[in-house]
């Protein structure tokens, strides 16, 4: 079966979720990935919003976790307040999967959302933090979602909004976050992961049909991709499950 | 539930807004994104041409933006400002900010929620270990002179200390965010009673502490209730009669955002706002169309909504509507 | 109409609570002042709970703040956390009147209800601080209940539990207290006011038929009785109010 | 509500206890003096002789008491311990910490409140300007040494700091209070599904604080539910299922303490259990005739109350009952 980009990309990050898993996810694509590990592989993972509701029904997908969607049938409500403590807990953030996006990335992992420029002289305005600084500063395994694109994945960011692996090795752990950085970047052309000592970014898997010296000229940064193996093909179940029960409307995978 | 009997908490839209948000006050607002944002309240605003404001707020997508549009906001204190799938970054904010119009101080979604309780909690401060090793504290938008000059900021962003409780070696490190108390929270609840309880179907994001941490407090409410009829559960009421100044009565009054089990968002509203509000030029006309060419809500939503006000109404098992277009 | 010493006492601390006050009350005698100050002169002040119960109904009168008792009809109910928060809060912190009551007490209107003696050697032990502290640090009128008892009424608290106006003078503030130390000490024979800028406690009422001078006697500190003046004598219909819908079941006021 | 799913989180109470209250474990238990103490689980530690526990209460009067009695306790970290009308201080409490038979640490009910929230939220203190000035500050039930040798104990009672964003001259004063994450929070609730999602009527207290701060979280419920039956209405749910380990249903399971809506506490028990626990011989006797020599709560119930059990169920309306003696 023929399957788009959105769509392997949206599978890479549910093949990552187990099913005791509490996963935490925002709008757009990371909410798709959610539901989709839901639906096909982890039946009994918690889908939770940092609005607060934690486990919803999800019959129709929502446009924003602060849809009325993410409310109906929930097993529980809580503050934002609680939600983000959920995760700051030892106990329950290491249980808690991330994912999330961001406008820029780089060798580490730090993400930018909020802008290029200074205060005082912005080039240009991203929507900010929201939740996904808390998430990258708390859980034990965090996903990002990223377009590959020259001018996402550079080598310096002018403004750190979430942390990744910081300046790589254990900088993390120095600063007092959980020393748990990032797990996975998802692209739409394959999927990096980070060296286990030095933290640099380098290509996991790529997509069937990508050339990964093709993800490297994408790349601002050098980036090794001599361990990179093609990504497994999706199944044709795990694609229909997709198409008519997670996103029937397509409101994402349009 | 018979006649509303008369409170003084009780008052009309345009008299609450006049006697509790003033030029250049510290405001906040509920709801999150394109939820139960304060609608009616925020345009009433801008009919007033209330300007100057400092807005603090997590996430609020459509009220934010169309308040910074319409240029009533000089300074913002925020974790976020999208809306879902109708806006990536909201579009007036993103002009305004890069046009130096408005300046900005960035948290995250958990700090300004920490902030808002640390108000409600009357402490100065609440702690966290979000944001270390980030530019959310290395960057200030507002720097330390501003700070110093203008007695309502807080005198830092935030501060980084050691726990003094560790055990450890290595010190840990704590970030300390400052408590928000603004001058006035508006609010948009399903239901509230004439004294001012204040019950909230579905989330309540971080409405309570806001409301809480608040000086003064505007209720607008879908139904107002006469008092006592909340009191059958207690448990599903958040806000005290204590905690609210104001009480309005607005039905629909969080449209085009959606109130959980009355109404949905009007997406299709939502999609014709993101064209208005990706141009100045077609902004001020909605503004001086929609806002300022009405003379209520009531007024606004039958220009906005229109015909498709049936399709927006809840499903009351659902809490939402599976009649409005989202594609 | 006879009236006995408990009646007078929970009526004088029912008389200072005004309309619109928030009246935070712990059990027994404290919460029949509440109840008293709801049903004789302040119709539409709210009973507050510790436990988190708001404008209880109290049909029945509860044995303690954790009865059901506070549950039935409230306003609205909240955690300890939210509860104690309202009176820290500046706003609703200023419309609180406490009510709490002490083993001991010193001339400046601290309160010992901890124990005597020091840790590892105690020679008597009382519940601990419950609220207490927490409303003495916080409320803007504290009103405190205490039988006249040489041993309760001391020069030096062997454990300071719950700040009155400390060491006197702005020694309260100084400290970062709630600048309003308490009000007045209801006693089983008059009320003790404090001086407006030594802060030291004096005679300021004393019951129909108690001499000032046997007051004095009941003190272990010296106290100035002279500008003490006579209580208003209970009417009858506060007296009725306070027996048949206070407490009719006699729960307290046997 | 049909047959009862079987899940690996639902036990009997022996067994829950067992896998989770271990010798010199740090507890807390839910409730509040005279009501929703988890008494039968209080009962269950006492049958299994279990001891030298660590305990963090607020003012839990009844279970406390009881565990005290009975030798469990080594350390308590309380606020208060009384029961109402039934007694001004409880009275093993007050025989056993005289006789040097347990330590004690003191705070007030808000800091102990505030030190369950720290332990929920993940950071390891809170802030009040509650108890400045007082000995609460001053004296330390457990000195700096004891601290120091106990990995377990909170290396202060408290900390008091400067607040860092003060704008005025004089700095003001700030109290820290350390987190609290026990090895097992035991709360009862009235109702619960097999997966842990809890649902208290009425006031909750601390527990869900109690329960969120804790490594493992045992509830004991009247009502057990299949899952879903719950998520008709998750803004009454206070704890998801995956903050809970075990789920016991054991009926009446706050008794002799009060549970909301369903049943009151036994004040006839409790007037006995004064002059029980007034003498460490006659409370002796007491854990000998009732607790070990009941085999379970409903043994228990049987003993202690016996015909009075349909006296102390509540009235649906009021949540108490009005069949009660309690004069």
């Amino acid at each position: 079966m023929d399957y788009t980009l959105k769509e392997i990309m949206v599978l890479c990050a549910a093949r990552k979720i187990k099913n005791h898993d509490i996963v935490f996810c925002g709008t757009g694509i990371s909410m798709l990935a959610a539901v989709a590990a839901k639906h096909i592989y982890a039946p009994d993972c918690v889908i939770f919003f940092e609005t607060g509701a934690i486990d919803s029904k999800l019959e129709k997908l929502p446009l924003a976790v602060s849809d009325s969607r993410v409310m109906y049938g929930a097993q529980a409500f809580c503050s934002l307040v609680d939600s983000f403590s959920f995760m700051q807990n030892k106990k329950t953030g290491a249980n808690i999967v991330g994912i999330i996006g961001a406008a820029q990335i780089d060798p580490f992992g730090n993400l930018n959302s909020t802008m290029i420029g200074e205060y005082g002289d912005i080039k240009a305005r991203f929507p900010g933090s929201g939740g996904a600084c808390d998430v990258a500063s708390f859980v034990n395994t965090n996903i990002i979602f990223m377009k590959l694109e020259k001018r996402k994945f550079v080598h310096t960011l002018p403004y750190i909004t979430s942390p990744g692996w910081l300046a790589g090795e254990n900088s993390r752990e120095k600063q007092g976050l959980n020393p748990q950085g990032p797990c996975a970047v998802i692209t739409d052309m394959g999927i990096m992961g980070f060296e286990s000592r030095t933290k640099k970014m380098f290509l996991q898997e790529f997509y069937p049909g990508i050339d990964p010296e093709t993800i490297k000229e994408h790349i601002s940064f050098d980036i090794d991709i001599s361990k990179a193996r093609q990504t497994i093909i999706p199944k044709d179940e795990e694609l229909k499950i997709l198409r008519e029960k997670t996103d029937p409307e397509k409101l994402i995978l349009n | 539930m018979g006649t509303i009997k008369t409170d003084t908490k009780v008052m009309a839209l345009d008299q609450a807004i006049r006697r509790y948000v003033t030029h250049a006050d510290h405001i906040t607002i509920g709801g999150f994104t394109l939820s139960r944002n304060p609608m009616a309240a925020i345009h009433e605003i801008i009919r007033q041409g209330i300007c100057e404001l400092h807005i603090y707020i997590h996430s609020n997508g459509q009220g934010f933006d169309e308040l910074v549009g319409a240029g009533c906001i000089s300074k913002a204190e925020i974790a976020y400002s999208g809306n879902g799938r109708f806006a990536p970054t909201c579009f007036c904010f993103k002009r305004q900010v890069i046009n130096n119009k408005i300046m900005v101080e960035d948290y995250t979604n958990f700090q300004m929620a920490l902030r808002f309780l640390a108000g409600a909690m009357g402490v100065p401060f609440l702690p966290t270990t979000s944001c270390l090793g980030t530019d959310i504290i290395n960057k200030w938008g507002f720097d330390i002179e501003t700070r110093k000059n203008n007695s309502r900021l807080s005198s830092k962003k935030l501060v980084v200390m050691d726990n003094p409780f560790s055990k450890k070696t290595a010190p840990e490190k704590i970030v300390l965010v400052p408590a928000i108390n603004p001058d006035v929270t508006i609010i948009h609840a399903q239901r509230a009673d004439t004294t001012g309880t204040t019950r909230i179907n579905g989330l309540t994001f971080s409405d309570i502490e806001q409301a809480k941490a608040s000086k003064s407090v505007i209720v607008t409410c879908d139904e107002l209730l006469n008092p006592g009829l909340l009191n059958h559960d207690p448990g599903n009421n958040q806000l005290p009669s204590f905690c609210v100044d104001a009480v309005v009565h607005i039905p629909f009054g969080a449209y085009p955002t959606a109130c959980y089990g009355l109404y949905d968002y009007d997406a299709q509203f939502l999609d014709l706002y993101r064209s208005i509000a990706s141009s100045q030029e077609r902004f001020n006309l909605y503004i001086k169309d929609f806002i300022l060419g009405t003379k209520d809500h009531a007024e606004f939503i039958e220009k906005a909504c229109g015909n498709r006000l049936e399709q927006i109404k809840a499903d009351p098992e659902t809490g939402y509507s599976d009649r409005i277009k989202r594609n």
